[in-house]
């Protein structure tokens, strides 16, 4: 029997796939064919979130062109366990050079594309959150200043993982790292310290800024595909979730990457040219607390020695983030991620 | 620097061998600079700085008291100075006697610029000037490698400037050839 | 055609002629004048196609060109002494790759005390780097080798680098042939990588190598040197009968048939030894003089036989290993172990003191008297180097000696040279 | 290009030969749980599935599911009291899903198109006799057809449908919907005999030459109390109100009514009383709301049409027009006590809405049945005795319900069959309950129950059109994907897409997923992530 147009689903409509969708509407990830461009054999840790964002995200990209992508690599967890001779997980072309100037050598490919001329290939340039904030800014910003053709991806998992889970600029208050241990008045790192990469890479006027988690596949695939539009310096911050640096649950990686953006701890927002274009509201608020009780880094927050005086003030940076981007919103999200016929 | 450059040039044209640099520093425009100019017929080698000149042109004529210009120079040696006063006036009177005195000549080559040029450029009229003195190039010479370095007017200004000063110099070659030895 | 050019302006109209595709620029003295010219020629589309990158250090112009070079695209750049230093990381990168890269070296010192001026104390902190490293002694050749070192590198996949003194060379104006486009071409083919991001041949560059593997990954870059070692003056030669002129090679000697003393160095002081050697031969003395272009890799068993018949040998080093002593010196003795003669180490013309022909025929003279120290250190003020000892030991905080030492002498640029 | 250097540079995907399935202990295994709606459907319906085949609007796929177990969809989907949405986790989320409005929405679209039922199977050569045209009655007869046994089914009524067509009222119950989904079974052969009354069942087996007998007799008999009344005082019972209306000869009642009872059907006695013109109609129930057997939704409409109730009240005596009550109140039990608190109630006519009873006098002389509380004890298999005579609906134990009447057809057929070919009835293993707590909601989007129209309460009270609307299409469908999957996969592809290693293998429609055992570390990610609770982790054996 023929049926109407229906301008709804529900059935699953925050998963990877839905069979309601025509292909065209599904994710990449939901694609038996999609190109796995980081592929099985990893040496990643049991449910680590950089593995699978970098995957989310560069499948994304090369559905975006076709295919036609290079990527470029800074030191890291990321680097080592892709690529430790004689095997490589990577099934796209790949460089990796050093830890603090992935977005100059990317800078170098889009040259060298440029002058050969090949202006169908595009650049990718991915650094955790120490190649990116710390060691690799200066080489960033030059690249976001000269608005090269490259998308910079940060793969955000809060601190140096491959060293050993020491602090970085992109450690967030009161967790515990080898360098900020959870010991004394202050423990854990210190408040009111850190980078806000986006809100840099914003200041740069660069054609777009976005961040996402592993929590949001449909967001994240989104983003990737709108950097992709655009011919200039993109830059999208990606949370990743540690569960050896943070302590938390192998299985719980996506679940702890999404109650970082439902506590609005991890505002995620789209920008353009320096403005805020769009935030993906809060769908079910949550207060810090269960974001932060099942990781081990906060584990000094509670418990009967905790200190429930800086959960509070963690919820405070929560409720600021809240106002500044508007996390939640008046009227009640919108759940159909798109409209199907059946 | 840029009068040694044009010197080695207009010596390179005429088939020469020359070299041309600055004493390197990190002075900004106008602060006193030294720079050298070799010529020869054989192959130039060597790469110090010229510590015994053959010529020494004093562009600023301050420097006279300050730093010892004159060091290494021969008793063949020449001079010229961009000053529109004498030996005598500038207090170097007993100093050149023991030169020849017909290789020490000044020539106001600020004036000869602000005329041709309306710029306090001197390098110009320094060369023609010193093309007279010492006859080491020609007056086409340098003329043609100022023309290479300014395109156009600018050129043609500095060559005038050049060839008045050459005049000049001339002009003061023969009084002196006259003037009664004592 | 033989023009009065500035040695800078030479070396970037060759560069240009060698059609690099990606050239990165962060400005160092004495370096400017090279990558000003360069990027003019880029600007105004005599260079083309070719991308021109302002970047915003020597650490990011080194990856520029290592993105480009492993893009498949012929790179270029040049600096001088603290940007060499800054870009180190990256320096040692691209050898590892394997990236024909070639980067013109304005050889400076380097602080502190900060100094801008000429000595070779750059290079040779990147000597064990895995880069080619060919000195200069005349502009000529400086352009000339910018030629050769493009064919090198992309021949080996070995990064090259030109070095040239700092303002002696670079500032200096004389006559150059810089050659024209047709014999640079019909001299260097287009680039054929040996690896490249290719997203239709996709390969993984860069990987992590463990103890299984780095030692063999590090002696097959030392083969590519020893290959190096062929090719430089193959290609010298071929350079030769191309363009009419003698370029490069591994090393050069003058006057050492017969001589009995013979000097060796780098670069441009050569020269100024060349005519002191000759001044010495008319006081009676046989001295002769070897210069060595191709420092990596060290020609050992040329510097041998070029060696051979000396029963003296004077390392003139424009650098110096603080704690020890030559650098140079080390591979010459490493060349010359089992001959029998008395080597020499003379430090000279660091930070741009001026190397004179008096002062190396003095020193010569000493020499021929074999009263020459093994260690000398030409036109020492040993006076301002006692007040200041003396003054160190006097008081603890007795300043910065640098300070202290301009303070002695009341010195002023034009007087160093 | 020529050969890249070597160890630096790598050829693609050689990692796939570092298998790290290695490093797990353990291992993500796909199950199936069992849904509490299909747990809590007394017809045993699969209804997950069939709304997972009406999710993409397959609609008779999706009807032929439920056929499969129940052949009425149109009149469960008006008259079932859905303990499926009653269990349905999605309650605990935001409101059940509308299983029992979609079910109608199915039911009638199968009428509109006059989709057929399962045809009947080869024949058997059994014949079984089934006393009895209810709910009961009809489902078995209609599975006995498709396993292929001849049937003969008898009712003492003129028309067949037992209680849903005389003991539930029309507004309720469209007559054409009960009618059409009766002649479906019939047309797939069953032999009708009306207006006939079983009284030795014995006898008519051994007549017919039966091989099994299913009595589904029902509980017909109205459950009455000595009331003491004066003569002129007009009482009678639910049942045969309800039955003279369903044949068109309703009894008179007066303006004012009162009805005694708390079950359905003092509910439909009260309704269908104001529609026949009582002014008032009052329910007198012993017990508080609370403790009402009724349905709440029912009770609703009751009191919207105006129908008013007396709580905690008991009928002492009938006087003329006048009613005495006297005032109960509960123990601490919860059971009522009087009060001796007497109070007046005007009423024309008192209707005793007490319960049924079954007659199972056709059973006497029966060997080995047991007969306890007037109804019949019963095997698994819902066998009665040891010589193939089975029993089911009112006339055995348990809830007095079309559903439940209609699951005792279908068991019993498949226990008759089981009998007749020398087995016996074997149910599968049971799944493990997909609770609340297994299920990641994360996944299912905001969407709110869409609720059936009803009709204006003026239109209600004077006549017996239908009370309460079906869904459109588009809320059918929509409620339809409201349901959450519960325990079973339905490809929504969450475990193939968050698997760091690639290690989910996507097997295509239908065929659902497969670990890579060579790449699942054992991060477990699959199992968290799954939304419907599919998954589970199962330690290494090591």
């Amino acid at each position: 029997m023929t049926t109407s147009p229906v301008r709804f689903y529900q059935v699953g409509s925050f998963a990877v796939g839905n069979r309601l969708l025509d292909d065209a509407d599904r994710t990449v990830q939901s694609d038996p064919h999609r190109s796995n461009s980081l592929d099985s054999g990893h040496r990643a840790c049991q449910g680590c979130g950089e593995a699978l964002g970098a995957r989310y995200a560069l499948d994304a990209a090369m559905r975006a062109t076709g295919g036609q992508l290079v990527a470029v690599n800074a030191t890291g967890c990321l680097e080592v366990f892709s690529t430790p001779y004689p095997e490589t997980s990577w099934r796209i072309a790949w460089l990796h050079s050093l830890f603090g100037n992935s977005a100059a050598v990317a800078t170098g490919v889009a040259a060298a594309l440029r002058a050969k001329g090949k202006s169908d290939v595009r650049v990718v340039s991915q650094a955790g959150d120490g190649g990116t904030v710390d060691i690799g800014f200066g080489c960033l910003s030059g690249m976001f200043e000269r608005h090269d053709d490259v998308l910079f991806i940060c793969y955000d998992n809060e601190a140096y993982m491959n060293t050993g889970v020491q602090r970085s600029g992109a450690t967030p208050p009161a967790a515990r790292t080898a360098t900020t241990e959870a010991v004394g008045p202050e423990p854990g790192n210190v408040f009111g310290q850190g980078k806000d990469l986006p809100r840099l890479a914003m200041a740069h006027g660069i054609d777009y800024v976005a961040t996402a988690t592993v929590a949001d596949l449909h967001d994240l695939e989104a983003k990737v595909e709108r950097a992709m539009t655009f011919h200039g310096a993109r830059y999208l911050h990606i949370l990743v979730p540690c569960p050896l640096g943070w302590g938390s649950a192998s299985s719980d990686t996506i679940k702890v990457a999404r109650l970082a953006k439902e506590t609005g701890l991890f505002p995620v927002f789209e920008a353009e040219h320096g403005k805020v274009t769009a935030v993906s509201p809060i769908r079910r608020r949550t207060p810090v607390e269960e974001y932060l009780s099942i990781q081990r880094r906060y584990g000094h927050l509670f418990g009967e020695h905790g200190r429930p005086d800086l959960v509070a003030r963690i919820q405070e940076i929560a409720d600021q983030n809240i106002s500044t981007y508007g996390l939640v919103d008046e009227q009640p999200a919108v759940t159909e991620p798109s409209e199907v016929s059946a | 620097m840029t009068a040694a450059e044009l010197l080695s040039v207009a010596a390179f044209s005429e088939g020469r061998h020359a070299q041309a640099f600055p004493s390197f520093g990190s002075e900004r425009t106008g602060a006193p600079v030294v720079s050298f100019c070799r010529i020869d017929d054989r192959e130039i080698r060597t790469r110090e700085p010229v510590m015994e000149p053959d010529a020494l042109v004093i562009q600023d004529v301050t420097l006279i008291h300050q730093v010892d210009l004159f060091a290494g120079l021969s008793n063949e040696g020449y001079i010229l100075i961009n000053t529109s006063k004498s030996f005598d006036e500038l207090g170097l009177g007993e100093f050149v006697r023991q030169l020849h005195r017909e290789r020490l000549l000044t020539c106001p080559a600020t004036e000869l610029a602000l005329e041709h040029l309306g710029r306090p450029l001197p390098n110009a009229a320094l060369l023609g000037g010193f093309a007279a003195l010492t006859g080491k190039v020609s007056l086409d010479a340098i003329s043609s490698a100022i023309r290479d370095r300014f395109v156009g007017a600018v050129g043609e200004r500095n060559v005038a400037a050049a060839s008045a000063a050459y005049r000049l110099v001339q002009v003061a070659e023969e009084e002196l050839s006259h003037a009664p030895t004592t | 055609m033989l023009r009065q050019l500035e040695g800078s302006r030479a070396v970037a109209e060759t560069v240009a002629r060698c059609r690099p595709e990606v050239v990165c620029a962060y400005p160092i003295s004495p370096q400017t004048h090279i990558i000003e010219a360069v990027g003019a020629l880029v600007k105004s589309g005599a260079l083309a196609p070719c991308e021109f990158i302002n970047v915003e250090s020597e650490f990011a112009a080194m990856s520029v060109s290592i993105g480009a070079s492993a893009t498949g695209a012929r790179a270029y750049t040049a600096t001088a002494s603290q940007g060499l230093l800054f870009m180190i990381e990256a320096v040692y990168n691209a050898a590892g790759l394997g990236l024909p890269i070639v980067m013109t070296l304005a050889n400076r010192a380097i602080g502190a005390p900060i100094n801008i001026w000429n000595d070779h104390s750059d290079a040779m902190a990147v000597r064990d780097s895995g880069w080619i490293q060919l000195f200069a002694e005349t502009n000529q050749e400086a352009a000339d080798l910018h030629i050769q070192a493009f064919r090198l590198a992309e021949e080996l996949s070995v990064p090259v680098m030109v070095c040239m003194d700092g303002f002696i060379l670079t500032h200096a104006v004389e006559g150059i042939d810089a050659p024209d486009q047709a014999a640079v071409d019909a001299f260097l083919p287009p680039y054929e990588p040996r690896q490249v991001l290719d997203p239709n041949h996709p390969i993984s560059i860069g990987a992590m190598v463990g103890p299984e593997a780095f030692e063999e990954v590090r002696y097959l870059s030392y083969l590519r040197q020893l290959d190096a070692l062929e090719r430089i003056p193959a290609l010298a030669a071929e350079f030769a009968t191309a363009f009419g002129r003698e370029s490069g090679g591994l090393l050069r000697s003058y006057r050492t048939e017969d001589a009995e003393t013979i000097v060796v160095a780098l670069g441009s002081v050569l020269g100024t030894v060349k005519d002191a050697a000759d001044a010495r031969r008319e006081a009676g003395e046989r001295v002769g003089v070897v210069g060595i272009t191709s420092f990596r890799p060290f020609p050992l068993d040329a510097v041998r036989d070029a060696l051979s018949g000396a029963r003296r040998v004077i390392v003139i080093e424009k650098a110096f290993s603080v704690g020890f002593g030559g650098v140079l010196s080390t591979d010459v003795a490493m060349a010359t172990h089992d001959a029998n003669l008395s080597l020499r180490t003379v430090i000279a013309g660091l930070g741009g003191r001026a190397i004179t022909q008096r002062s190396l025929e003095a020193l010569l003279a000493d020499a021929a008297k074999d009263r020459l120290s093994p260690l000398t250190f030409l036109d020492l003020d040993h006076e301002i180097v006692e007040r200041e000892r003396s003054r160190m030991g006097a008081t603890r905080r007795s300043g910065p000696s640098a300070e202290n030492i301009l303070r002695d002498l009341g010195t002023v640029a034009s007087k160093i040279g | 290009m020529n050969k890249p250097p070597f160890a630096i540079t790598l050829e693609v995907g050689s990692s796939r030969a570092n298998h790290t399935g290695s490093w797990r202990v353990e291992r993500a295994v796909y199950v199936d749980r069992m849904p509490p709606c299909n747990d809590g459907c007394p017809a045993g319906e699969n209804i997950q599935q069939w709304l997972y085949r009406a999710e993409p609007g397959d609609y008779e796929p999706a009807w032929r599911q439920i056929v499969e177990d129940n052949p009425f969809p149109a009149v469960m989907g008006r008259i079932c009291y859905h303990p499926c949405e009653t269990a349905c986790n999605r309650a605990q989320l935001d409101e059940a899903v509308g299983i029992n409005s979609i079910e109608r929405f199915l039911g009638d679209l199968a009428i509109e198109h006059g989709w057929s039922l399962p045809p009947a199977g080869a024949p058997s050569g059994k014949r079984i006799l089934v006393v009895g045209g209810g709910p009961s009655g009809l489902s078995a007869a209609y599975h006995l057809r498709r396993l292929g046994h001849g049937v003969l089914l008898v009712d003492s009524a003129p028309q067949l449908g037992g209680m849903m067509r005389y003991g539930i009222p029309a507004y309720r119950l469209p007559r054409a919907s009960l009618d059409a989904e009766i002649d479906r079974i019939v047309a797939l052969g069953v032999e009708i005999e009306l207006d006939h009354t079983v009284t030795d069942i014995e006898h008519e087996r051994t007549e017919g030459g039966f091989d099994a007998v299913f009595l589904a007799v029902g509980a017909q008999l109205a459950r009455r109390v000595g009331i003491p009344a004066g003569d002129s005082s007009r009482i009678l019972d639910a049942f045969s109100l309800l039955h003279r209306v369903a044949e068109d000869d309703p009894p008179l009642l007066g303006r004012r009514v009162a009805i005694y009872g708390g079950g359905d059907t003092a509910l439909d006695a009260a309704r269908t009383a104001r529609r026949l013109g009582a002014t008032d109609a009052v329910i007198v129930y012993r017990r508080n709301r609370e403790r009402m057997p009724a349905q709440g939704d029912e009770l609703n409409e009751a009191i919207e049409e105006g129908i008013t109730m007396r709580w905690l009240s008991t009928v002492n005596r009938f006087e003329g027009d006048q009613l005495i009550l006297e005032k109960m109140r509960l123990n601490d039990e919860g059971f009522p006590e009087p009060t001796g608190e007497l109070e007046e109630l005007d009423a024309d006519s008192l209707v005793l809405a007490l319960g049924q009873e079954t007659d199972l006098s056709l059973l006497e002389g029966e060997p080995d049945i047991t007969i306890s509380d007037g109804v019949v004890e019963v095997s698994p298999a819902m066998m009665a005795g040891e010589n193939g005579v089975f029993a089911g609906g009112d006339a055995v134990p348990s809830q007095r319900t079309a559903t439940v009447a209609i699951g005792h057809g279908k068991r019993a057929a498949r226990g008759i069959d089981a009998y007749l070919t020398g087995g016996t009835l074997t149910d599968p293993p049971r799944h493990e309950l997909a609770t609340f707590d297994l299920l990641n909601t994360w996944y299912y989007s905001e969407a709110d129950r869409t609720h059936r129209p009803e009709l204006e309460r003026a239109r209600r009270q004077s006549t017996f059109d239908e009370v309460v609307g079906g869904l459109t299409e588009e809320n059918a469908l929509f409620e339809a994907r409201r349901c959450m999957s519960c325990g079973n996969c339905f490809e929504c592809d969450n475990c193939f897409g968050v698997c760091p290693d690639n290690a989910v293998i996507k097997l295509g429609v239908g065929q659902r997923y497969e670990i890579d055992l060579d790449f699942c570390k054992g991060c477990g990610m699959c199992v968290k992530e799954c939304p419907c609770g599919a998954i589970e982790m199962v330690p290494e054996q090591i």
